[in-house]
């Protein structure tokens, strides 16, 4: 029987897959597809300090093996989180990673210290990659020693592990991802979504109302694997990796390259079951690639 | 409760300019849905699926007709299936027509374009209930007129196209007077033509079908809100709709 | 009838569409399947001072609608360019641009001084964005500063219209465009690839020779549109744009985004005759969208 | 000329153990075609064309077969194709193998696994010039084997698989001498068989057919190369080879 499991700081994985945040709101909705227990654990769609409407719509569009999304960090605020989203993850048996989005350091404090007051998080996952957003997110994200203090900030306030979730659009993510590994994170989350547009041809005009937008899916999968494989040469922390992933073959792409587990975003939204066919198909993988466990996989694609 | 799964492809039939009429097989489906809802159909190769609403529901014979335009790429696959093969949907989704019986009497259906084809499920249903319908349909022109004699077979039509090829040459709002007298109304089409329809029937209960570009289809990543008077200031067109009250929602 | 031309620093293209460097050789291949005239322009593959093989193979490799290349600047050395590829090239009649690339300022200065001593090079494409070479290539176009002085150093010895091709490994793509604007580029070229990786499951391993490779194709058009965009409404020069282009769609897509002209790469491996193909269907689109001319969709797709 | 164009299935069949035979109709490549030259093959959905080589080719009827081997995706939607549908084609593709009349009278091929199929329409080739034809044709177990009565009704043919189920168990090298005398050798497989099957025979004239991936196929993008005894040092597997005199290439 080839071994699922992994272990990461502040919970032990039945299996290396979950749901990417934003992309499984808070996981009811997925819950009338199947039973939430067979996943890895759930990450949550982004918390900030107070409700957020977004941006208007169009949020989303489709392009060649992906799509654009300009959701802008919509969610009911963290109070109504922790209290009427939380105990429904908390009735299963999965681990609950919360997504912390701010617009300042205060609000991502704000936000990572409500968490503590709730037994049923994990760990979070800290967002200062959002692209959708005009202040915070990937401002924070973008400059190493921003990213540095929002992660010192707001490991001095919360009691849970801490996983800092990585952009894309940089010239150096190993900088990045060093500079939080020095400022105490405990995990990486990468990656974010690359910036991207679609003009619309019958408007002249792009097409999302907030013009640009995240690009997920498998578009991106080539660039996931390469940041987490540069990330992985030059940094220790454990990565949960993500960014295009459909099968369990591309999981073991995530897990050679350098994750420790790893997240499915927009394929949900192409197949409802994409998260339990995958954990499903994932020993016969491994095993076909002569693996016994999942964490044996872990960083393989390395050389020596 | 929403499923994914394959419906077979029963027939496939152009029947108005780049218009698809397509009727899709499954037991489970066909029992499940409601005038209103829609399926969100998979297209070979594409990332996102593609809502097409549910135009009429055979629960003898177990099938689904859906009518779509072929606009882009999605609905060009969609377009090029033959009986026989397999569609991916998941489905029935969202809430559909709420339909009043008492005391309701006769019901006013008013539709634009590819707005029209949900319309006509609703127009069988209101009929079975023993509901009067009246109906106003606009299309661009002559040529993109479908379903003009199966609604006339159900009640009173009128017909209205941009060009004036058929019926009235205008909007379906020119002439929704004409209608004469009705309990409710529903309406779909684009946005202009709901505002406009919701604002001149203003007073009538009325009920909305929406469209917005969605990512998950199933309520869970926000793609397509509209803002609606309600707690959240919000409602997923989703899986809150596609059908709204017409007080409810903000346009 | 539509007017495909569009005149640019140091040429007039009868028509907006070119073969991208790298994509096509020096065009005698492509000449096997159709005649060259009806091109817009040919941008030759990258020219350095010496012959370079280039980097081991396997050097491409297929990803979710794009492809990642590292062939690593594989050429014969400028002087053989200039006495054997040009003047096959010249016998056509259609502008050539010449890419230009090099592991010092020395280097590139001494490419592009070659290329002074052929009439029937029309521009420099100056590559500081290839993500395939140990030295040079996209060093030189991470940094600003950088960037403006390999700009300025072949601005001096060149007599020729230089557009310099940006990097879309940034955080910051206006900067870097900026600053090639003020450093005296007459254009600029966007976008170069994006680096990206694959793993090989059968080898774990990467799959490409050189780890790393530079990811093109419809994939990676969103954040070409999104990167053209942003230069657009702060920069002035001229922009030749590409990536992921397929159809005509897609050039008016980019037209609208701001660029001027545009360049076909990865689509001329799917389909030899892309280039031909979409000049042809161009007028039909360009008039579908209410377009008299080429030139006057450029930037259209900007507010006012 | 190669040329990109569409060509006919006729028919499709597994011959052994996800290996597919294929037999395409097109008049023009079936004329022009060589054997050792490749089709570059578009399979729906990807960017990149997939080389195949032509196994065998049919002058009279105009069809050219070629035999692969399910690996990925591109080979997977390949095989699903169904007689009468068209496959998009840039070819014939490359230089194939030269066949010397003079003097050579008996040519030894060896090929590995999915390297056999050039070498079939090859031995066809020198049957036809009255060459006579031996072969050693490796695979990795008996289910994988293909062609073996064929190749037999040609020529001597040794059989040799990995574990021993067919023939020979072990490589194709052990039993190069089994042969006897040849004037000329061709040999197709994979690159550390090709390396062994060159040191064992050098001194005797050979050709070898490579692989490698490619981009463009049409010598534009330098993603096929390999190293060469040649001025600039390399040759393009894509236009120079994929058949390359045993001497001239750098393994
Ligand atoms: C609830 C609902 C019911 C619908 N019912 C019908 C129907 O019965 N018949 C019909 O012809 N059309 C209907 N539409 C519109 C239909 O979904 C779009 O025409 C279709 O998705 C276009 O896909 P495409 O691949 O052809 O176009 P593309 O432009 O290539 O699609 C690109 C992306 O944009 C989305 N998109 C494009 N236009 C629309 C649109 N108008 N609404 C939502 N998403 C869009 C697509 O789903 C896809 O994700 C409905 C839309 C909604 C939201
Ligand atoms: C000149 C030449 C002739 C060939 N002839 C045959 C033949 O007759 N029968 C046969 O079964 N195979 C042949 N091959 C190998 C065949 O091209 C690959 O098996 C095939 O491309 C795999 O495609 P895929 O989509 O199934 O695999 P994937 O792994 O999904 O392909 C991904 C990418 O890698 C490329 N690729 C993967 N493996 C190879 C390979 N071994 N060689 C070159 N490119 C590869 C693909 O073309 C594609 O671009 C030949 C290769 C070359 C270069
Ligand atoms: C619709 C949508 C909403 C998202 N919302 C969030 C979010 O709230 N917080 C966050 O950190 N990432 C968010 N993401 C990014 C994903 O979590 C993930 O990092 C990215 O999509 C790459 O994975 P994928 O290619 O599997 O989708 C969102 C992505 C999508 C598509
Ligand atoms: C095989 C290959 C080789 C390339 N070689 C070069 C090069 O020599 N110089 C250069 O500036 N860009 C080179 N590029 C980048 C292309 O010119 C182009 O910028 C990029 O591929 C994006 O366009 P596309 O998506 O249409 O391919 C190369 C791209 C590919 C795929
Ligand atoms: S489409 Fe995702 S919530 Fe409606
Ligand atoms: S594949 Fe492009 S040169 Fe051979």
């Amino acid at each position: 029987m080839t071994d699922l499991t992994v272990k990461l700081p502040g919970m032990t994985l039945t299996n290396p897959v979950m749901p990417a945040s934003g992309c499984f709101g808070f996981g009811r909705e997925y819950s009338a597809f199947y039973d939430l227990n067979q996943l890895g654990a759930v990450i949550m769609k982004a918390a900030t300090g107070n409700a957020r409407f977004g941006n208007d719509t169009p949020r989303v569009a489709e392009t060649a093996s992906g799509m654009l999304n300009a959701i802008g960090l919509q969610n009911p605020g963290v109070q109504r989180i922790i209290t009427e989203e939380v105990p429904y993850l908390a009735g299963y048996d999965v681990p609950i990673i919360a997504n912390v989005a701010g617009s300042t350091i205060a609000e991502y404090e704000k936000v990572a210290e409500a968490f503590n007051h709730t037994s049923s998080v994990n760990a979070l996952e800290l967002n200062i990659s959002c692209p959708n957003v005009k202040e915070g997110g990937i401002q924070f994200g973008a400059d190493p020693d921003m990213a540095a203090s929002v992660t010192e900030k707001v490991k001095a306030v919360s009691g849970l592990p801490v996983y800092v979730k990585l952009s894309p659009n940089t010239a150096d993510i190993v900088t990045i991802a060093r500079s939080v590994e020095q400022a105490g994170a405990d995990g990486l989350s990468m990656i974010n979504t690359l910036t991207g547009m679609q003009m619309q041809l019958s408007r002249q005009r792009p097409l999302l109302a907030n013009e640009t937008g995240g690009l997920s899916g498998p578009a991106i999968k080539p660039v996931a694997i390469r940041m987490i494989y540069a990330v992985k040469k030059h940094v220790s922390l454990p990565i949960i990796g993500m960014g295009g992933i459909c099968t369990a073959e591309d999981v073991l792409e995530f897990l050679l390259a350098g994750a420790s587990a790893v997240a499915v975003g927009t394929a949900n939204f192409t197949n409802p079951y994409v998260c339990p066919e995958i954990i499903k198909q994932l020993p016969r993988v491994l095993e076909r690639y002569g693996f016994d466990s999942a964490a044996e996989a872990i960083g393989r694609g390395h050389d020596e | 409760m929403k499923k994914r799964t394959e419906m077979t492809v029963e027939t496939v039939q152009e029947v108005a300019l780049d218009t698809i009429e397509m009727k899709l097989n499954h037991p489970y489906i066909s029992t499940a849905a409601q005038p209103g809802q829609f399926l969100h159909v998979l297209a070979e190769g594409h990332t996102l699926r593609r809502p097409i609403s549910i135009a009429s529901i055979d629960r003898e014979y177990g099938t689904i007709t859906i009518l779509f335009k072929v606009m882009g790429s999605g609905t060009k696959n969609l377009a090029a299936m033959k009986p026989g093969m397999e569609v991916n949907v998941v489905g029935p989704s969202g809430n559909g027509f709420t339909v009043q019986e008492t005391p309701a009497r006769t019901a006013l259906l008013v539709g634009g374009g590819i707005g029209v084809p949900p319309l006509y499920g609703l127009a069988e249903e209101l009929q079975r209930k023993g509901i009067g319908v009246k109906s106003i349909l606009g299309f661009q022109s002559r040529a993109h007129v479908f379903y003009k004699e199966k609604f006339e077979r159900i009640g009173t039509t009128y017909m209205v196209t941009d060009d004036g090829t058929l019926g009235h040459h205008g909007l379906v709002t020119d002439i929704l007077d004409k209608a004469g007298r009705f309990d409710h109304y529903y309406s779909c089409g684009p946005i202009p033509m709901l505002k406009a329809v919701r604002e001149q029937l203003r007073g009538h209960p009325g009920f909305l079908s929406l469209e917005e570009r969605m990512g998950c289809g199933t309520g869970a990543c926000l793609a397509c809100v509209v803002r609606a008077e309600t707690e959240s200031g919000y409602q997923k067109i989703c899986t809150d709709g596609p059908v709204f009250d017409a007080d409810e929602v903000i346009l």
